[in-house]
């Protein structure tokens, strides 16, 4: 093997990670962002630590002094927020979330125990699923689970599903709005086909075509098809269709809202 | 068909391990020679959208277009010698869809080498679609019969015209794609280096049977599903979903998986897209196909130099088929793609090569970690810690993502190799895992299915428990 | 601005030229040192059609598309230094639509440098519109004002934040594409060897007056409407609408009207689509930005390694935007364009890259006679034919072109070159003409003039007749 | 320098240009093709081997005891359809097939002379130009020489020529198809810009977008597009268009027709 003694290698390459490194820690950067009240406090730092094992213990006991829907909302919710911003921040990375997540979910479900009904009010039902005769799910996996965290019920149909399956869901459950991920360019072309069918059916529900063999052309080239490139612009897409843009207008804007301005 | 492990690696030492020589070199369809002294290219392709809908159209998109526009493109740069590789899509497990395919690249490949005199292959790579809810061993599924139809695949691309045959299969995906997307080591070695070597140990031997009846090439498998997706959530220096230190332990935890087909009597060339490759080569000394410097047109790695310092063809991965100013699109991957083969050859013919390789490694050896225990001296020791423990899936397995976390860890020590805190912390906390693992099979599969008992889509009668 | 026209050599002998170091170092953009000790990546991109529709859409296409696409994906990489290219398309003339771009292609380019510390720069290579049957000198063209336009764009690239400023100027292509199309040499050596360079002479002292004036580097010129045309009809192995004799022969003699821009003040680097960068660097001793093995997204060559050997920057010519699996396709071709200069890069740290540099030279030196005669040896004697000529713009363009020709002559008589008959057959009759020419400049221009009159929108009065 | 000694190139590159040499000279190869008659044959000879110089004086012969339309068909032309063989036979390369043009050229205007009316009769009128905003002609004008020779009349317009301009000699000379050559992404859209005029003045004029930074996908893109890749290719689908073929048909059977069968 040749020597490298001598060799600088600055000059072949440059260690952009180490080199721009976040020196925060999750703890220094949360400081300011937790809320202030302790209880709540305690149930965000749960999710935000991702303290699977104690996340119970914990919210069994905010949920003595506060109301179930203010401990989902300014306990594990708010906790969740904390986490995608240092995720947004290059400080947590995907495992985090999902683990933050999995921690939320848990006690989520337990708060929704003693809610009235049974079940907290969600934003918006969505539906998600790989597209037809595609098996590449990874992605799609991780925008349920940021979707679910942003606090929207989600279909999550799974993978190879068929068109006429998501058509018959969209009637069902009719979602704020519904998406498919598809990696593979052969794959994609069910996209416009549901999308079709909604027309026809004058389901006026817009389709966000989404994976990494699609972009954002092709999800604009039929009718209701709007796009998303990260699973992370899902909530900042969602956000202004509840707030009453049509697909048409987020298509106009799409720059603007994926920067999340 | 008897199944070999490797208890021995196929080399002496690392110093041997290089570029376009092989210790079991290969010949196959019309005058291609592969790890016999010259590197060979490799394309790989995927049809536009909508050429799908029929057999006619299928076949005229890979055959009339693809398949030509590349053996015109090889033989206008003057290239000796062209593999094609035709990865199917989905639709292609109907033999109606892809016989035409297979037939018609057989005869369009025979064409030019009879014509111009380029030597030409076609792999075929058949996609694994077993389903682990409805099962994934011969007769468990009676919804779809998935395992049924990938034998089937395999005998339509053997029986009309591959000469090569591969397949990227499956066995361990449902535990990997937990793995990466929690950060869970112990689950990666679980499902991709142990439960998915009893899964190619079930599928190998039945497709080394269908490639001999056919006397086709049975090349090797990769654990694209695995270490790849993990290596691609890593990404670049803007990316790491997945932190590198992870990653770069879940290909050598790959590599003992991939091995498997060859113990099960493949003889290479194994994928591409297996990184594990230059691990796999030192161990068997069989020809590996690998990709990097020019495969960014499928997805972005920062190890695109060193892959190439012990490849045997050297691969695109694949392009979407699509005009270029410069023609189509595989017309412009192949040429820059061939290009760097006939640089390597070239090397070989002047005596240089061996600086040449040393060139690619150095050129990515500290960009990652991944890379790092890629390059030729740490893939050696990595094939000699699975070959120690060679008779124990479970061991060997665990073994080679041990090793490859110290060669990380002491690369990190003596300054060789920088590390962010984020990935030392996740190293660290991989090793710390690997030391609280039990020392036998049984203990670990035992804690194993109890763990991972919950994983979606984890079902253990797939793998024969 | 004085011309000084080259009678000497800047290098000593063939040898010293190589990739990374050039005799006349340069520094500017944003951290960028070029012929240094490093090679620099420089991306070229075209817009999608349509985007040119306002100056809204062409600022965006370029700067937070294309511009920030290349930037990422070389951060992503870890690649040190990143020059872009911005090739002006024909409605960046106007102001109002070209301004924007270059401004926002210096902002991002600063922004990059300070959040990543990333080395910058933006070349900006302006369009020659100038019409000969109009008339090509300032106050000739009444219709159009294709002159004034060229020096306004000049102004527009130099007072916005051009780095480096590029033309690929057309002075002599009128004569050029008749030459080529019929076969001509003698046509070529006229229009290009001896008219282009009046007209480059003519044009480039005012290009550097503008650049001094707004602290901007004058790179240089290329000869693309000519040889590269050339280069680009006689194709690869199933082409030759031109013979590749016929283009060689071409490529030397645009070198000697080339290397005129840095006899007016131009100091490099010159246009990477100036295959004939070897040949004027060895005269100038400027840095030379050169294209190959990831340029066939732009067109293809069979002199892919072989353009690698003396460049200083490396360039992939030009890719339309667009997407592909692995990101867009700047990304892609940056990507592998970008691991080509970090393996340069790393056998100059590594002290073997001469080693490389005759890997690359030997991988195409018999590919075609072009690649022969820019083989870095031959270069040098071209550049020499040049020099020992220098003042004499008739005889040293008619020097290049024939000690060209008698390279490949010899080096297929030796029997390292191989050529078909019609090739050689063309070679003699090229000799054989060179030979009947007369030995002053008076009498070839006057024998010129009347037998090109009838040339297409050919017009003496162009180049001061 | 490396020291390239035993090296076995072969093994590096394939010399494919001087493996596959095409041994026949144009001599060997003309024989069976020249017309019989030896007054034609001699004119035919003169196109085949580029003789300027003695074309003038063969066609005054051979008119001498023919009359000018057999001695344009049946010896220049002939003699021309020789060198398109020879071209796509790769024993004449372009500049062949310039001179050649241009001695019949030559000897065609001579023949001209002598015939009623002053002209003979093309096959039609065609169109040609580069589109408005690109200079780059080359391939034009290699179409514009190809289509000639096989005996249209082209009026060509030149490169950089503004749309309008294109659809005012549309209606003036009544073409039986227009081409337009673009060799940028950028300028090509002037096309469908041309088409769309011609549909708004229903004028039923195929229009064939062609040039480097064309492709089919992208002609077949607008109403009365069609293709064509190489400049040789455009004397097949004018033939299929005299023939009656309208657009569509051209793009349907586009494969075939190019092949020439
Ligand atoms: C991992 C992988 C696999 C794994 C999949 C594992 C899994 N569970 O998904 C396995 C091994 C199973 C696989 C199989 C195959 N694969 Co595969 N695979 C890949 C690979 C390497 C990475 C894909 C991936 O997981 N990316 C990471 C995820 C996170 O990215 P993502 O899905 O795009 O998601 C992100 C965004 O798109 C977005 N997003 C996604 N969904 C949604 C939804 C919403 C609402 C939002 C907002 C955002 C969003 O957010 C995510 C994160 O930000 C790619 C390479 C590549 N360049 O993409 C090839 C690739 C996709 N595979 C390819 C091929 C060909 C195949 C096979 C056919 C191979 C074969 N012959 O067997 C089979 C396909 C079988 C089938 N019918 O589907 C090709 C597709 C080419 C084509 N024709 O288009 C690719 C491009 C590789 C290549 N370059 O050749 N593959
Ligand atoms: C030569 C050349 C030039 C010459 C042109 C000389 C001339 N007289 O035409 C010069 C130097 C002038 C030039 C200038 C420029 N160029 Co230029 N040039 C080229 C080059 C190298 C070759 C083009 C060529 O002549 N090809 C050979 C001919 C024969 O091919 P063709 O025209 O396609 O014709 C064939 C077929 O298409 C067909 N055909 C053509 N017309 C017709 C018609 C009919 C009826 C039929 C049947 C067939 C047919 O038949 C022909 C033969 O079979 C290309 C590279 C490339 N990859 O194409 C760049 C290229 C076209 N140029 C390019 C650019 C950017 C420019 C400039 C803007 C550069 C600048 N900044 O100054 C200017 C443009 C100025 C302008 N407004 O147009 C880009 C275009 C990118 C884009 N945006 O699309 C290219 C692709 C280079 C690149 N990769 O970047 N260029």
């Amino acid at each position: 093997m040749l020597s490298s003694k001598g060799v600088d290698f600055s000059k072949i390459l440059k260690r952009y990670d180490v080199e721009l490194e976040v020196e925060a820690t999750p703890e220094d950067m949360a400081k300011n962002l937790l809320p202030k009240d302790p209880v709540f406090r305690k149930v965000a730092e749960e999710v935000l630590y991702m303290r699977l094992k104690t996340i119970i213990p914990s919210v069994t006991e905010a949920l003595k002094s506060k109301d179930p829907l203010s401990v989902i909302n300014e306990g594990l919710v708010a906790g969740m927020e904390i986490v995608s911003k240092l995720y947004a921040q290059h400080v947590y990375y995907l495992p985090e979330i999902m683990m933050a997540a999995k921690t939320m979910e848990m006690g989520i479900s337990l708060a929704e125990k003693q809610l009235e009904g049974g079940k907290r009010k969600t934003k918006a039902n969505v539906i998600m699923h790989t597209a037809e005769g595609d098996v590449h799910d990874i992605g799609k996996n991780i925008a349920v689970i940021m979707t679910r965290a942003a606090g929207y019920e989600v279909f999550d149909m799974g993978k190879d599903v068929p068109v006429d399956d998501v058509v018959a869901k969209t009637v069902e459950v009719k979602p704020l709005f519904v998406s498919g991920t598809a990696l593979m360019t052969t794959t994609m072309s069910a996209f416009p086909r549901i999308a079709a069918k909604y027309v026809e059916k004058k389901l006026n529900v817009p389709f966000m075509g989404c994976g990494g063999a699609v972009n954002r052309e092709y999800s604009n080239s039929y009718d209701l098809g709007i796009y998303s490139d990260k699973a992370a612009q899902t909530p900042l897409i969602a956000e202004k269709l509840l707030a009453g843009y049509d697909w048409k207008r987020v298509r106009e804007e799409w720059d603007v809202i994926v920067r999340g301005e | 068909m008897a199944v070999k492990r490797f208890t021995k690696m196929a080399y002496g030492s690392a110093d041997e391990l290089i570029f376009g020589r092989a210790k079991n070199p290969l010949s196959y369809g019309f005058g291609i020679q592969v790890g016999a002294g010259k590197v060979i290219t490799e394309i790989n392709y995927a049809p536009r959208p909508g050429t799908e809908k029929s057999p006619e159209t299928l076949r005229r998109e890979y055959v009339d277009y693809i398949s030509k526009d590349c053996l015109d493109r090889a033989v206008s740069i003057g290239l000796p010698d062209l593999q094609l590789e035709t990865e199917w899509i989905s639709q292609m497990s109907e033999s109606r869809i892809s016989a035409p395919v297979v037939e018609g690249q057989k005869e369009i490949t025979e064409k030019y080498h009879e014509e111009y005199g380029i030597n030409t292959a076609v792999r075929h790579t058949i996609p694994d679609k077993r389903d682990t809810d409805h099962g994934m061993r011969v007769g468990m599924d009676k919804v779809n019969g998935g395992p049924e139809m990938l034998f089937e695949s395999a005998e339509i691309a053997c029986e009309n015209g591959a000469d090569v045959f591969s397949v990227e299969s499956m066995g361990g995906k449902e535990l990997a794609d937990y793995a990466i997307t929690n950060g869970d080591i112990v689950a990666f070695l679980f499902g991709v280096g142990y439960l998915g070597s009893l899964d190619m140990t079930y599928i190998w031997p039945q497709f080394v049977d269908i490639c001999k009846k056919n006397n086709v090439i049975p090349g090797g498998d990769t654990n694209c599903s695995g270490a790849n997706t993990s290596m691609f959530m890593a990404g670049g220096f803007l990316d790491n979903d997945v932190q590198r230190t992870f990653s770069a332990i879940t290909r050598a935890i790959a590599s003992a998986r991939t091995v498997v087909a060859w113990e099960c009597g493949a003889v290479g060339p194994d994928k591409d897209c297996g990184y594990e490759g230059p691990i796999c080569k030192a161990i068997g000394g069989n020809p590996t196909a690998q990709e990097g410097k020019q495969c960014h047109c499928a997805h972005c790695d920062i190890q695109s130099n060193l892959m190439a310092s012990t490849c045997d063809l050297w691969s695109n991965e694949s392009v979407e088929y699509h005009p270029e100013f410069g023609g189509s699109s595989v017309q412009c991957w192949l040429a820059t793609l061939g290009n760097e083969v006939m640089l390597m050859n070239t090397s070989i013919q002047l005596k240089q090569d061996k600086v040449l390789r040393d060139l690619y490694m150095y050129a990515d050896r500290i960009r990652g970690p991944e890379a790092y225990i890629l390059s030729y001296d740490h893939a050696y020791e990595i094939g000699k810690a699975i070959t120690d423990n060679g008779n124990d899936l479970y061991l060997r397995a665990k073994a080679a993502g041990e090793t490859a976390a110290n060669i990380i860890l002491e690369g990190y020590k003596s300054k060789e190799l920088p590390l962010t805190k984020k990935q030392l912390d996740v190293l660290e906390d991989c090793i710390k895992k690997f030391e609280a693992l039990p020392d036998n099979e049984d203990a670990f599969v035992e804690q194993c299915l109890e763990k991972y008992k919950d994983v979606p889509m984890f079902h253990p009668k797939n793998y024969g428990f």
